[in-house]
């Protein structure tokens, strides 16, 4: 295949406070994703509002391009470890890419 | 006590307080937040390195070694209440515990700000009972929390780098260093910044705790009144506590009401951010509550005032 | 269905102007989403460059996992009260998570 | 006139201005913006507070009720002059109406530090013109708009809110409020942040200003010669009409040039914020070109010097 | 077609270095599309960790809704121009829009 | 020199690297690091912009004619060296070369500093040094990058925009004029912020600085034991070749010293902007690496002495 033929991959996107972000940086590579791109957020959820105004109630955003394989362990490991303790929400979507094996 | 509460920073404090209970669109970006924390916790640290540098260093001995004892009983106190008392389960109790036995470095700025305007002296060491206060209560709270707990090994070396590393101790302590290092003379061409500002970043970054603690004080409903009454009454008690260390450890009554507003004051940078890690299962909302929404603005409006009465009662009464 | 179960579910994207903010968090709820995440963003579009350099010129860009009938009320509700008269912009997409109660 | 060309401030925004027009990749964080902006505003409070503290309470009651009268005054006659002779569409001519009737606290304080320069003294009380004169406009523009809108109900709670909560007034009238408790002794502590770095913090702020402003210039072209002649015109005009509301409220020579400032100068934080919710239809281009992109610089460079020989020849005609 | 009928589109992601900012935005506009929205972002890929400190590792992050076409002409122009020389990566995805003369 | 590293500017600076190499887990918020940058960047034009009103211009022309010939002749020896003796890429040579001929405003900062703690005088105009030092160099490395290269015309348009329009440039040259413009006098209402604060301004850019340098280091073993060397070869032959310039062109010991600092000191603002657009085949990591890993903590750490020192002998041997 060329490297400039549409290939598939997954795009996860994290959205979690701003503790967790290492952890997760940590995480998402040992699953196999060979890369990151983190956002500053705030947000609403079932644990409220979080305004963002101090690093107690900030979030970040990460979003990962990778395998859909990667994807699914991703996406399981960070509800297990996290779901319960944490605000963190995660969704996956499907994304097309030039170059497959940079992902 | 009226004095106090005409400080331009209480003031400051109350505007905030105000702008966010009134739903004002009155909103400081995150990086001024951060700044503005950044800023005193380095300058604390830069001005207690001066004075240190003007210490014996044999004078510290004792008082270190007594407030060390404090950060060890005041947070076993405290969870001993929470869990008793309060019927919260260990991981909350724990955190909270680790809160209130950790201190507030601005809490400690606001004490040596009334002392100089009530023209009461203290020690030139004091910030380093700051830093040291900072740690064991930390240590002791994740301890207790893990102990029996099932949620696997604790990884001490992750711990103690979040801990020692963490932005707060390390501003504070790098900061003595920075200014013992340095000395008095040498400094003079930063101070207009790090020392001529302060006070009134301090006010600047009232509003923005008053903002914040506002926002706490819709979760009070939620928290329930124990724990309004341990937010104001476990300060009481911690500053009782300093206080007698102080008096204990030799300290002037300046330097003992510095100690016992140490004792009394709660951790709101240090402690959070190492209890979300170590002690996952503990909810912030309750240690953020009881820390910025009530004991705070207990200490700062009410407490400084009352922890400086005891000092000076306790040193009439030991002669 | 186990929770665990990828589950489909709609991400709409909004940006409009920072003035917007306020009005839109409150409409995303009302219209039944469980929450919301902003960031901060500028941009170009029909309107003008936004350069984010004040209040005036800056955007926020919301993202909302919500069910499709959320999302279609989302995205036409805000159109009709905002598109006129507001700088702002909408698209949804597919998108699958792990916990579907959550959302 | 030189000497308020070669004034640092004024300089510093012209650098601003020329960055923008020559596509310098200069860009000011919008954290600083915002900072900057915020500091500025509580500044200006806290100092009106301290020179309010000082003032006679009794004295401020007649410039007051002018100051108001000018404010319901000077959008009538920018929304006629807007209609008839600019042809503007009612949401429009409301919303520029509104921002010539508000005030910019900028503006304001480059007038003390204009004033400060030519040695004039004014009325300690003029902070609270400033906070007067910035609001009724507003309400006046909204109303205007509405008036037979088919856009229902106006929720007036909300407006209300979003007007005396926006940032602005809730800064300066929070800092006016903080200064006049705390009083000139105890702001000691905090003067050397909030005055004396206020004139350095203003050239910052206008610097970022110029290359706002010289945003705006690009859009010249589409608003058309009107508004350029409207955004030079109408301040002359209002700020005649505040030099007469000065004469006529007893002020000094300086207090009338401060006010006839006021009046001669456009919002544009709290008027720009206002009107985006209660008036959508308005176009935000035309008024945020007038205002900054027109009005701003005349009366930062031109428009001062202007309005202080306005008030001085309307004393002297007065005896 | 009513503009309310919702319309299918591409929206293309694309995260590089700051540097980078200006050169795209040109680009995207010059093959066709008719806004593009901007967040700053930092992250780790194949060139290292970007923390987004300073200028010199902080990245910008590029969301565009536009044409089929538009989007693959952009995907492979920006590949062409910067890829081998800069920290960039992209993507794309389906999504819905509402007025379809809009995008 | 120990004097030197007692200086809390360049302890700020350590503690930012140990911060960076301990991970501690402090970081500075990018916003702060941009305002910063732009503050130092105005205050140090603003001024020299002062002190050049002083000085008469005739005096300007000699010392400005040797600057632009080092910022000529400092490239071209870097690039040779780099491709004989380091086996650099064009590209890769190029850039590094454009980044040591051209000069960093903070080094020069300290260099002042320095030179005020040591009590030696120098002249009013070396700010206009600086700025003349900072681009030629940057244009050099771009030549030779380009000459042969089969990436298509330079867009010279493009690139003096980038290079004259880069905030750095534009700020300091813009700073200067503002300075100059307005005088002393003019400059007292905003001199608390831009002088009073610069110190302590250095000292939280430093700490900043040392985390983004500790970042460089972990790319020390890739980048290999040449490019150590060169980082600090290079700044003492382009150190002596500024000494010798400083005293062909008349200046005194003290502005020696300052002319030998700016050839030694290497670019980390204007160089990597335009050296990321005007040469992508250049790899960013070796010439960040060189410039603020190795070249910026030698500079002033060591650095600044030596130049002074060489200065002072070779006024001395001259005479
Ligand atoms: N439905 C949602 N759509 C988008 N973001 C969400 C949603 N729910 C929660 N979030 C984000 O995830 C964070 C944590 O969510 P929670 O744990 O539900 O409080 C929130 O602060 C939001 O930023
Ligand atoms: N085609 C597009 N793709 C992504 N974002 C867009 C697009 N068009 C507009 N935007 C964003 O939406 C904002 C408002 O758009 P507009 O109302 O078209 O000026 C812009 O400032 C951009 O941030
Ligand atoms: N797999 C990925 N998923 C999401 N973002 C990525 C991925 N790989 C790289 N990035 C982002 O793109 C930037 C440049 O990537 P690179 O050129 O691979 O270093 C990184 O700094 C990340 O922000
Ligand atoms: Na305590
Ligand atoms: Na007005
Ligand atoms: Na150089």
């Amino acid at each position: 295949m060329s490297p400039r033929d549409p290939t598939k991959r997954k795009l996860v996107t994290i959205v979690a406070e701003s503790a967790l972000e290492g952890p997760i940086a940590k995480e998402i590579k040992r699953l196999g994703a060979r890369g990151y791109t983190i956002v500053e957020a705030r947000g609403e959820g079932s644990r409220g509002v979080r305004q963002g105004t101090w690093e107690q109630n900030s979030n970040v955003e990460f979003q990962v391009v990778c395998s859909e394989d990667s994807a699914r362990a991703i996406m399981s490991s960070l509800y297990d470890q996290f779901y319960e303790d944490y605000a963190m929400v995660a969704w996956a979507a499907d994304v097309e890419i030039l170059r497959g094996d940079k992902f | 006590m009226l004095e106090n509460l005409l400080d331009p920073i209480i003031l400051c404090f109350a505007l905030g307080v105000a702008s966010g209970l009134l739903k004002s669109d009155l909103r400081l970006p995150e990086a001024l937040y951060e700044t503005l924390s950044i800023y005193l916790l380095l300058a604390i640290g830069l001005k207690g390195g001066v004075e240190l540098a003007k210490s014996p260093p044999g004078e510290l001995v004792v008082p270190t070694l007594l407030t060390v004892a404090l950060g060890i009983v005041t947070p076993i106190v405290a969870y001993a209440v929470l869990r008793r008392l309060g019927r919260f389960d260990r991981a909350d109790a724990a955190a909270i515990a680790a809160h209130y036995g950790s201190v507030s470095a601005v809490t400690f700025a606001i004490v040596l700000s009334y002392l100089a305007r009530v023209g009461a002296s203290f020690e030139g060491f004091v910030t380093v009972l700051l830093v040291v206060l900072e740690i064991p209560a930390i240590a002791v709270g994740i301890l207790i929390a893990r102990l029996r707990s099932t949620q696997g090994p604790l990884r001490w070396g992750a711990l103690l780098h979040e801990v020692f590393l963490g932005k707060s101790i390390y501003l504070l302590a790098g900061g003595l260093l920075v200014g013992w290092l340095a000395g008095p003379a040498r400094m003079e061409g930063i101070s207009p910044l790090f020392f001529g500002l302060f006070k009134g970043a301090l006010a600047l970054f009232l509003l923005e705790m008053g903002i914040i603690a506002s926002q706490r004080v819709a979760d009070l409903r939620r928290t329930g009144a124990f724990l309004v009454g341990f937010g104001i009454g476990m300060p009481l008690v911690n500053g009782a506590l300093g206080a007698l260390a102080g008096l204990a450890a030799g300290l002037s009554p300046g330097g003992t009401t510095v100690l016992a507003t140490l004792a009394a004051s709660a951790s709101y940078i240090a402690a959070p951010a190492a209890m979300r890690i170590a002690v996952p299962k503990a909810n912030p909302t309750l240690y953020l509550t009881a820390s910025l929404g009530i004991t705070f603005p207990f200490n700062v409006i009410l407490g400084v005032p009352i922890y400086h009465w005891m000092a000076a009662t306790l040193h009439r009464m030991a002669g």
